[in-house]
């Protein structure tokens, strides 16, 4: 069996090219494969192209939590559906960068999804209804189909996908946690190459063939996140409490 | 005695359209707080991969919760029976299967039922469109709940939006904290209005020419 | 809660009107909901369009199984990746039907899986570099995007999806067993009704949400299959056993 | 001594294309033969939704076999560490993913590479087209496994194909009863005869003029 897994980050990273396109999740606070963005930023890679749902501020320490956010310095361009959050003044905290030149693509988060799956499976494009006379249909084709308006959208072919999953097994095949699924499925299908962090590495076979929810095809090299890494339970725990510390966001998730 | 509706009794009037067996997708803000008003058995959506959770982990129950169970926005939710964890890529098809109601905020719409409510026009550099326009555009009905007029009075109900658009010809009902208003072919049809206000005050305060219900009454709950 | 438990199969059925177009999975023999076929087949509905991956001569009597083939009478318009087997006369076994008018639209595995999602996600259309070059892609129009040619193709929404599930809850989250969920998870999303048969009812919160494959909203009529009725696991290995007394067939899937 | 390989043999040299780590995907028939002669850490698909599983179930094994759990051609599957089940979304996005080595029959392939191997051109009623027009397409490496001539003589490997397409331009490698050859931009690369064979002969069965490789040998197992 070919070896999949890898001893670190560091390691797991070391050939992602300047130019690189990555597909990251980030729904929610710190749903993210954050040792790999760690290990990223680590090395001098830039003109990155990072596709992600939420593009937000955080509001950590970088030993407590790391976003997506944390690669703003080596991006080229952004593709999101959310970038900033309106109570924490919108898109403002990019503004540094779209002034040095950063592109930003906005669309929405099921166009998003229909993109990624084109990718995946291989489409030359695909006609959505979502976006008609937004923002979003500026420099597109139009088409009327059986009576209905539909923007032209291309599919993502992300370069590199980074996932962060509850449990692999050595021949790459996982399951997630909860609402960390959202995203990771459909990128890892769509990347070229897929790297992900698991908090549990265990063998083939130790995971129910029914219950797989990306097969290990799909899954090119793994990490296991080591005691004191991101995204443990314990450090989870942490964030949750640091919100309840913090009055605007105890407004906003408890208000 | 004539107030204008407190956002927890605008939810609860929206919360009315929702029955057992409705799928509901909640707009942040406003829209959320409906989840404490509707009848058992209608079953809630996030776009970020959960159907059929329970109520939202209370800021005294921090401890139950969970950084892998929230929600879009990222509040935390409790686990219910039948609930599921999906994939955006099951999540959106079901947000474009016309099987949500889905209860929308808003910062305008139009007579037309074009709806505005992701981008007030000042964030210029970023923006959260999220899964708003899939939810307009997929869901069977959408149902904005919000203030009747801007904070400084400015009707929030238009001829034509002047705010960065989320889709077209959307909205199917208006629910304020003045009125309820069904978005028709023929225009916007005032179906009800707050206790103590008139025809014509709510009229005043909408730009578009209200149709009168002849059935108009006052908003019940 | 809405009660999405009916009784039997006869009134799940009730309502499907003539002209109907109607998903239903057949991969590999029997992998079908057969008892909801047996329902459609008492009724005197026509006009039928029927999508489905594979639709082949069955081997069994009627009291056996119960392919999709059953419905060839009363259907106007057929649309599948396979029809017949070549060991077996190919398409010959619906000669009659075609020469009476029966309409066959020929597509890959792939395209129809896509175009399902395609219905699914609301598109209104999609281009797959699949089919250039073949029968596939007559009548339909072509784009070269990026250099590369691609068909366009239209999403397919069924009126009607009939699926068999492993276990189904009473708020209808199914899970699958082994290679029968195949086309059955999309084919329930893309749906407008969808009406299962399930081995098995339990009571909502019996499945654990991490492995519940298809989400409660796509189904919304449930019938246990009761002892005796199609596709239990006792019917299943009877026709396992059944391959192995016949000569041709065994030749086909031991030989 | 001058033969054609047997199917078993034919298999065996499409297996020495398949190593430790890769997937695969093998058609009906000749090409499913491959399963039994690859290295240990070959992984299989079967585009009804299955990856990783065991060895095909014997017939003498019977009473082992299940219905739910078969490949596309319906035959029956051992399971196996490491196996998962899934949708067909799943299973064709992996089959266009690039990441698949797939190991098809032909009735034709065409000195470009364009394949015919899901109607013989007899079955205008029906057709298996299945998922070979997306393994064609999808797959990183297309091998055809197959006999070089038919049952007349007639080469099957030709200049035009006169049976239906399943895709263009997309064999790489033609491995026949008589001959491996490479499809190259610049047309059939001759690399490997059989046992006992010149090239001049296989040349003579096959439509288009073969380039012969600087190092050509016999078909190695």
């Amino acid at each position: 069996m070919v070896n999949k897994v890898y001893t670190n980050f560091d390691e797991a990273v070391a050939d992602i090219p300047d130019g690189a396109s990555i597909a990251i999740e980030s729904w929610g606070f710190a749903a993210t494969a954050q040792n790999l963005i760690a290990a990223l930023r680590r090395r001098d890679v830039k003109d990155l192209t990072l596709i992600t749902h939420n593009f937000i501020p955080s509001f950590y320490t970088e030993e407590e939590a790391l976003l997506p956010v944390a690669l703003l310095p080596q991006l080229k361009k952004l593709l999101a559906g959310v970038v900033g959050i309106p109570q924490f003044g919108a898109g403002l905290f990019i503004k540094e960068y779209v002034d040095k030149g950063l592109e930003v693509e906005l669309t929405s988060h099921g166009i998003l999804a229909s993109r990624l799956y084109a990718g995946a499976a291989g489409l030359g494009g695909i006609y959505t209804p979502v976006g008609i006379g937004t923002v979003i249909e500026q420099g597109k084709e139009k088409r009327v189909i059986d009576g209905k308006d539909y923007l032209f959208e291309k599919p993502i072919r992300p370069d590199y996908a980074f996932i962060v999953a509850h449990k692999a097994d050595k021949m790459g095949n996982l399951v997630y946690l909860g609402t960390f699924r959202a995203d990771q499925p459909i990128m890892a299908m769509a990347a070229r190459i897929t790297i992900v962090e698991a908090e549990e590495i265990v063998e083939a076979g130790n995971i129910d063939p029914e219950h797989i929810v990306t097969p290990g095809i799909f899954v090119d090299r793994i990490v296991e996140i080591p005691e004191g890494g991101y995204g443990t339970a314990q450090k989870r725990k942490k964030l949750v409490y640091k919100f309840g510390e913090m009055e605007i966001l105890r407004k906003m998730l408890f208000g | 005695m004539k107030q204008k509706l407190d956002r927890n009794t605008i939810a609860m009037r929206a919360a009315k359209e929702l029955k057992d067996g409705d799928y509901a997708n909640l707009g942040r803000g406003l829209p959320s707080l409906c989840a404490l008003y509707v009848p058992y058995g209608v079953v809630f959506q996030s776009e970020n991969g959960i159907l059929g959770y329970g109520p939202l982990v209370m800021e005294e129950d921090i401890e139950g919760a969970e950084l892998h169970r929230v929600d879009a926005g990222g509040r935390f939710l409790t686990p219910a029976p039948g609930m599921s964890f999906f994939d955006i890529i099951t999540s959106f098809t079901m947000i474009s299967s016309g099987r949500f109601i889905t209860v929308l905020g808003a910062f305008e719409v139009s007579e037309r039922g074009d709806l505005a409510n992701w981008n007030a026009g000042t964030d210029t550099l970023g923006g959260t469109i999220g899964g708003g326009m899939d939810l307009a555009v997929g869901a069977k009905r959408v149902i904005t709940a919000m203030e009747h007029t801007t904070k400084e009075g400015k009707p929030k109900i238009v001829r034509e939006c002047t705010y960065p658009l989320t889709a077209r010809k959307c909205v199917n009902l208006i629910i304020t904290d003045l009125a309820v208003i069904d978005v028709t072919l023929k225009g916007l049809l005032l179906r009800e209005v707050a206790p103590g206000w008139t025809v014509k005050e709510v009229q005043a305060l909408t730009e578009p020419k209200l149709i009168v219900a002849e059935d108009i009454k006052e908003i019940e709950l």
